[in-house]
């Protein structure tokens, strides 16, 4: 049986997060696994939007900060337990996308980018200047998963670093498994045509302004998970989270990676996370170094690491 | 005037044109007739330079300009009409008629601008709207008329007739054939295969990215495989 | 038989502009209608306004005996209206076959997450729709080229995608653009029986295009557009002989059978 | 009625700075549609490179010229090196490249000038005007002056100029501008080197108010991209009236509402606007047809 | 080879906090190492770059544990950086010395986390003291909205009942404004301001005080520790800033500290090894960063032992430690070891610091 791309795809994923333990030489690496994959829910998240729809979002990073502030406060002053916190950030995000997206998601281009960015400014004020509930600029602490105690108990005992880099790993794979059915699905390619023409796209039948509203829950809705992750494995959050700067990280790390494909993405990811730990050998000379390698990526694999790579194996078989 | 010798273009790794011999003479007509895909933009776009060629030459005029750079060959007499139209939407007619002419001084401009508008008066009529707004066959009109602005001595036009009533199909073509009396050397991609060969002096068949037959034009007219295969006749 | 389609009074303007100003038609199923006229004439405004790209300032379109002025694109394509464009909107970084996909979405989609889920029913209307789309893009004569690049494909093969692509809808109205643009006469007469065939099939054609020959070869109806207005309408004889409609237009009486 | 007045007088300050760096944004948007975010590092590089050459013993102004000199030529440099090389590719790509321009400038700045915060002294001295019982620096002045100055040129540049009208060919299809002759090379290379020049213009007129160090750039940017938006993208006129409206609703906001939420008024301001208006104020709407 | 660990803000918004922080390990360490490292043994500085991002600081922090293997961490160098490295610190028991100033930090007091910062809120106390002592009851003030002056606005709210003032006006920045008279000519024009407070660091303080000087406000004004260094002067302007308060340390006055006191040899070696070495001027942040790394390696050398539990158990029980912030004395219930005597409340006049007795 011939392998479709799909199933390719999560095969290679799983193999990756089951054989790479292997290879570690410490404890440290499980943390930085399970932060490659905490990033690479959201820019599978950023795939859907910018890679199927066609629409960027310079404030995506606000949905990462709701699913993490859900995760520090609802436990606190609802009692929810913290993994239904993860849900309850989910749907708030999704709400919230829903709400805030029928309205910008008019716009085009750059207009639609500064609305965005609009609203993870927002989202990082409200959380920055509402001390009381917050905790404001320095951040507040996270209660416990309680998974991996749980885990404990029924005799599964994992560090914490292991745990986390487990636990997240399944959760991108959910995710890209998600991501992957998407594309190929006919909402995928309804997605996928909105961007190529509007016009011709409304002409044969597609609500854009439901589909694309669409592409932004459901995208809002992982980066929601993924700051919710990321709080929960920190258990301590800042307003950074939701920042222009997580935000702009996230469209990195999927356009360097390649934005039109789940792996490329999660590549990015990868790749944008590893980095800075590779960099700390050039000291000081290491934010010219990110520049140069972002630079020289976008000019020499203009399509992205991954599918360029790919593209280029494939032009030496034939 | 213009020679193209063994000329090869690729998209990517796909190669599209396969060697392609052709020659026009100055101040003759020369069509390029062939079937959707042939290589016939393709073959244009090679000579005004904005298509990278990667086998093969071109002269123009003596001078190899093979691998000059587009924006160059204007200003040695060549332009181009381009498929698609390719006007620039966002600025206004007047604009995009000037533009033709960039580099050349003012008062030849305004002249050569008067001389399309009376060719194209709608386009008088449009002059301070944006190109964009125009109807499909009002824009092919303009594509026309900025080639001409840069007072080409040899002019590449692909498809001109495209869209356009069949009252300024016909005068597209009094206007091609005009030009010969201007010295104006014309190569010409029509899908009026009729309509093109009918003016022109010569032409040329292209299948597959390369030349299959050429000839005289009255002769391909006549010839029944091209009447079968590209006249529908 | 009642009209499937039809339009009273329909006008737009553009600033100063009477672009399209009071014309009224109407087509039956099984019908070709054309609509011809010069550069600017409004014709494919007139085809904007139908498709609800524009919105009328004026006048009523009736589709299928309900009113759909300035109705959304979508979901008129939802009662059965379909185009192309002379202006080619290509899904251009998709596939062929994915273009011609998109048009069996209104067939093919259903909730979304069966699609998330990659659940059964999702995957076999995706099966349908692809098997569809193939049969299409034989039709006219893009088999070949199904899993190339859109935006690789020269200029006549892509009009004929959007072909593909608006016939993929099962339209009960198809609206054609200059569908025979930058295309020779040998493909223009595939063009022709191609559309003559969905006629036959009891879709009602609007048809716009200069090439006189597939007109007065094809049409049932023509109305004839100057300026906006309608100057002339009838079969295709008497048009092809109204003095106003050579004067604005044909230039010659000769010119649809100028083949030699 | 002199709180009023104060208010606004922080406003078009602040405003102005804002202005500034709208407009820097609009020649390159303008040659290529990409929003060049590595433009606040040019307004940065303005402030430190006269700091630092007056600092060496260069009279103020020889400074000031010499900073915005050699700013555009890094302009320059960086559409040879980096813009360039990635011609064809989609915008996104030269977006992020752009951004890793930015990320560049930044950890190279920190290296050339350190992390200290840097001034120079203002030109006109620092003694306040008086107007109606609120005062304004002299240098605020210098500021609005410069926008409206800047803005003035670039509007006669894009609907005076046959150069300016190539440089819209240019984005607007580079095909049809290769055709007609406009080197767009030359074009692109020419559109860095202004709006380089106009950032480090808007840095060396902005310096003795703002203060700069070798990370203001983003801060810069992000106010300096609202603007634009606010106004439209692309046209002088919206940047001047957004650069000059996101200042003065700041203020203004500052002043009587919630200094708190100052800046969460000018987004809400400009989410509104657009709203209402998709394309910002002024900004052109595409005429392409189907 | 004692390898310590450090994870520290030198780039990012906190860079101005951080810059000199990184800079003064790396003097020390090479001193140290030059001097014969502590008991014959080198000691080995692994610093990361946290930028501030308290991810990051956490990500680095497991680094240095796991990974480095090192027997304590100094750095955190805004409060979400701390907390962050807290953490991971207590979970694997390694020493940690705080470089930031909120008070969660060691309250409640957790096993291995020590800081040498003031509190927010001693300097809150400092000031107000200085301005009840002054006779004064109404209070303004402008605070930045960064981790600095969010935290010891909050502070200074929490005290100021008991010193019998009342914040009359209280208003805010972003770090990176530009202007600040809209701000303040709303203070200005409150009824009954007698002091103005300005918690913040970077550029914003010294554009408030440009500002200040530019409504013409004459009531009193405080700034923080956040701004203690002679950078202040020169951005801000001898003029405007003369007469500006603040609670700092002993480091800014070195030179000018009587002959007797205690701080002062110890403040001016630093403060002349600093500039020499790095050519800017010394800045409070940085002489935290001493101190934590004298407390460490004096705590190191008394254990006799690399042990991070000894380490720990050696910094509970140093005594009377003078650095350039204070005199440390920490007990297992106080991983401050500072009081407000440590503070000294200086005031700017003719572009140069004073201490106000
Ligand atoms: N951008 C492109 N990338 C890849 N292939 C291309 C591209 N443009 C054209 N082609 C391919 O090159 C071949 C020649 O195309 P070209 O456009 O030159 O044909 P043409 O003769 O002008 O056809 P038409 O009559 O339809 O305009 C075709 O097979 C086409 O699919
Ligand atoms: N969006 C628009 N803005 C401005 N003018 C417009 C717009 N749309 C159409 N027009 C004007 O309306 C008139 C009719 O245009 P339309 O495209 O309908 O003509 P057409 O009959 O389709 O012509 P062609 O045969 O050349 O395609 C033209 O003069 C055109 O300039
Ligand atoms: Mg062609
Ligand atoms: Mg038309």
């Amino acid at each position: 049986m011939k392998l479709t791309p799909k199933s390719a795809t999560l095969i290679v994923l799983v193999a990756l997060i089951a054989l790479s333990p292997l290879l570690f030489p410490s404890n440290f690496y499980y943390r930085v696994g399970a932060l490659i994959f905490v990033n690479a829910i959201a820019v599978t998240g950023i795939v859907i939007l910018t890679g199927y729809a066609g629409q960027v979002s310079l404030g995506h990073a606000g949905f990462a900060g709701i699913g993490a502030y859900a995760c520090a406060l609802a436990p606190v002053h609802l009692g929810v337990p913290p993994a239904l916190a993860v849900v309850l950030g989910a749907v708030l995000s999704g709400v919230l996308a829903y709400l805030v997206g029928r309205p910008i998601l008019r716009l085009h281009g750059y207009y639609l980018g500064v609305a965005t960015l609009g609203f993870g400014i927002l989202v990082t004020m409200v959380l920055t200047n509402e001390r009381a509930l917050t905790g404001g600029p320095d951040g507040i602490e996270v209660p416990d998963l309680g998974l991996r105690g749980l885990l404990g108990d029924l005799g599964l005992s994992l560090s914490n670093g292991q745990f986390w880099y487990f636990f997240s790993g399944l959760c991108m794979l959910i995710g890209a498994w998600i991501a992957l059915n998407l594309y190929d699905s006919p909402t995928g390619r309804a997605l996928r045509a909105l961007h190529g023409s509007e016009v011709a796209a409304r002409t044969v039948g597609i609500d854009v302004a439901r589909l694309k509203l669409r592409a932004f829950v459901i995208s809002a809705v992982y980066a929601s998970v993924s700051g919710s992750l990321l709080a929960l494995q920190n258990r301590f959050v800042t307003p950074d989270v939701a920042g222009f700067m997580h935000s702009i990280e996230m469209v990195t790390m999927a356009v360097l990676g390649g934005v039109g494909s789940v792996l490329g993405a999660i590549f990015g990811a990868a790749i944008l996370t590893l980095l800075p730990q590779v960099l700390t050998v050039f000291a000081e000379y290491e934010q010219m170094v990110l520049g140069l390698v972002m630079i020289l990526v976008m000019i020499f694999l203009r399509e992205g690491l991954l599918p360029s790579i790919l593209k280029k194996l494939r032009g030496k078989d034939e | 005037m213009l020679t193209v010798e063994g000329l090869r273009s690729r998209y990517g790794r796909i190669e599209v044109l396969h060697g392609i011999d052709l020659h026009v003479a100055s101040g003759e007509i020369v069509t390029v007739v062939g079937a959707n895909g042939a290589g016939k933009t393709t073959l244009l776009r090679c000579l005004s330079g904005v298509q990278p060629v990667s086998g093969g030459t071109v002269t123009f005029r003596g001078d190899q300009i093979t691998t000059l750079p587009a924006w160059k060959r204007p200003a040695r007499g060549l332009t181009q009409s381009p498929e698609g139209r390719q006007i620039f939407t966002n600025l206004s007619v007047e604009e995009n008629l000037r533009l033709g002419a960039y580099g050349f001084a003012d008062d030849r401009v305004d002249r050569d601008m008067e001389d399309a508008f009376q060719m194209f008066p709608i386009l008088r009529d449009k002059r301070n709207l944006s190109a964009g707004g125009l109807s499909g066959g009002q824009q092919q009109m303009l594509a026309m008329a900025r080639a001409l602005m840069g007072r080409p001595s040899c002019l590449l036009l692909d498809e001109p007739s495209m869209g356009l009533a069949p009252i300024i199909v016909a005068q597209i073509f009094d206007v091609v054939r005009s030009l010969r009396a201007l010295e104006v050397t014309v190569l010409l991609v029509e899908q009026n295969a009729f309509g093109a060969l009918k003016i022109a002096d010569r032409g040329y068949v292209m299948e597959t990215g390369r030349i299959v037959m050429d000839g005289p034009a009255d002769a391909l007219i006549a010839d029944p495989r091209i009447r079968e295969a590209y006249l529908g006749i | 038989m009642s009209a499937l389609l039809s339009i009273e009074g329909l006008g737009i303007g553009f600033g100063g502009l009477r672009a399209v100003d009071d014309v009224s038609f109407s087509v039956r199923a099984g019908e070709i209608l054309s609509v011809i006229g010069p550069n600017g004439a409004g014709k494919t405004t007139l085809f904007n306004m139908i498709s609800g790209v524009y919105r009328p300032d004026a006048g009523r379109v009736t589709l299928d005996g309900q009113d759909v002025t300035a109705m959304e694109p979508h979901l008129l394509a939802r009662r059965g209206l379909s185009r192309t464009f002379q202006n080619l909107q290509i899904f251009q970084s998709m596939s062929v076959l994915d273009n011609a996909i998109a048009g069996y979405h209104l067939r093919e989609s259903g909730s979304v997450l069966a699609d998330l889920l990659a659940l059964p029913a999702s995957r076999r209307r995706a099966r349908d729709a692809e098997a569809g789309a193939r049969a299409l893009l034989a039709r006219v004569g893009l088999e070949r080229a199904a899993e190339r690049e859109a935006g690789n494909l020269s200029y006549g093969a892509l009009k004929r995608l959007e072909i593909a692509r608006a016939l993929a809808l099962d339209p009960k109205v198809l609206l054609l653009d200059e569908p025979a643009a930058g295309c020779n006469a040998v493909e223009t007469e595939e063009i022709d029986h191609l559309i003559a065939e969905v006629a036959a099939s009891g879709v009602a054609i609007l048809l716009v295009e200069h090439d006189m020959k597939l007109v007065m070869r094809i049409s049932n109806h023509i109305v004839v557009l100057d300026h906006g207005e309608k100057i002339a309408e009838g079969d295709p004889a008497t048009v092809s002989r109204n003095p106003a409609v050579i004067a604005a237009y044909l230039g010659t009486e000769e010119a649809p059978h100028a083949d030699g | 009625m002199s709180e009023l007045l104060q208010f606004l007088f922080s406003g078009v300050t602040v405003g102005a700075v804002y202005a500034l760096v709208a407009l820097g944004f609009t020649i390159i948007y303008n040659a290529s549609d990409v929003v060049n975010f590595a433009q606040g590092e040019f307004v940065m590089l303005g402030g430190m490179i006269t700091f630092a050459a007056h600092a060496a013993g260069l009279p103020l102004p020889l400074a000031a010229v010499s900073a915005i000199v050699l700013t555009a030529g890094l302009g320059v440099a960086m559409n040879k090196l980096a813009i360039e090389p990635a011609r064809g590719a989609p915008v996104v790509s030269l977006i992020i490249i752009t951004i890793g321009a930015s990320i560049f400038i930044q950890g190279a700045a920190q290296i050339v000038f350190g992390k200290q915060i840097h001034s120079f002294p203002a030109f006109s001295g620092d003694a306040p005007i008086r107007v109606a019982g609120a005062t304004i620096l002299p240098q605020s002045l210098w500021v609005i002056g410069g926008a409206v100055a800047v803005f003035i040129a670039l509007w006669l540049f894009f609907t005076r100029t046959l150069l300016g009208r190539a440089v819209l060919a240019t984005s607007n299809n580079r095909l049809a501008a290769q055709l007609v002759g406009i080197n767009t090379n030359f074009v692109m290379t020419l559109s860095f080197a202004l709006s380089a020049g106009i950032g480090a213009l808007a840095g060396v007129l902005a310096t003795p108010i703002t203060l700069t160090a070798y990370n203001v750039g983003i801060a810069f940017a992000l106010k300096g991209f609202a603007g634009a938006m606010l106004g439209g993208m692309g046209n002088p006129k919206g940047a001047l009236v957004g650069g000059f409206s996101i200042g003065l609703i700041e203020a203004l906001t500052a002043g009587y509402l919630s200094s708190t939420y100052k800046d969460a008024a000018a987004f809400v301001v400009i989410l509104a606007v657009l709203f209402f208006m998709p394309q910002g104020l002024f900004g052109r709407k595409s005429t392409d047809r189907v | 080879e004692i390898r310590i660990g450090a994870s520290i803000s030198a780039t990012g918004p906190a860079a101005f906090l951080g810059d000199p922080q990184v800079k003064t390990l790396e003097m020390l360490v090479e001193a140290l190492n030059a001097a014969g490292g502590i008991d014959g043994e080198e000691v080995t500085l692994i610093h990361y770059d946290d930028g501030g991002d308290p991810n990051k600081a956490r990500t680095f922090a497991t680094r240095l544990i796991e990974d480095d293997e090192v027997v304590a961490i100094i750095g955190g160098t805004t409060t979400g950086a701390t907390m962050s490295i807290l953490s991971v610190a207590e979970d694997a028991e390694i020493p940690f010395i705080s470089l930031a100033g909120a008070i969660e930090i060691i309250d409640p007091v957790r096993p291995f986390t020590f800081k040498t910062p003031h509190t927010d809120r001693m300097a809150c106390q400092k000031i107000f003291e200085d301005i009840q002592a002054r006779g004064f009851t109404n209070v303004a003030m402008i605070s930045g909205t960064d981790g600095f002056g969010a935290s010891m606005q909050a502070q200074c709210k929490a005290v100021i009942g008991d010193y019998g003032l009342t914040l009359v006006a209280d208003e805010s920045y972003n770090p990176t404004d530009a202007d600040m008279t809209a701000q303040l000519t709303k203070i200005r024009n409150t009824e009954g301001v007698e002091a103005l407070i300005n918690p913040g660091f970077g550029q914003g303080p010294s554009i408030v005080t440009r500002n200040y000087a530019q409504l013409g406000l004459e009531i009193p004004f405080y700034q923080s520790h956040g701004v203690a260094s002679n950078g202040f002067i020169d951005l801000a302007g001898a003029d405007a800033a003369e007469g500006v308060r603040l609670p700092g340390t002993a480091l800014l006055v070195a030179d000018i500290l009587p002959e007797g006191d205690a701080q002062r040899d110890i403040a001016l070696a630093y403060k002349t090894a600093f500039e020499e070495a790095t050519g800017t001027p010394v800045s409070t942040f940085g002489g935290y960063a001493h101190d934590a790394f004298l407390i460490l390696t004096d705590a190191i050398a008394r254990a006799g032992s690399t042990e991070p539990q000894a380490i720990r158990d050696a910094i509970e029980q140093t005594t009377g430690l003078v650095g350039t912030t204070g005199t440390y004395t920490f007990t297992p219930d106080d991983h401050l070891g500072l009081d407000l005597s440590a503070f000294r409340m200086l005031e700017i006049q003719s572009g140069a610091w004073t201490t106000v007795e």
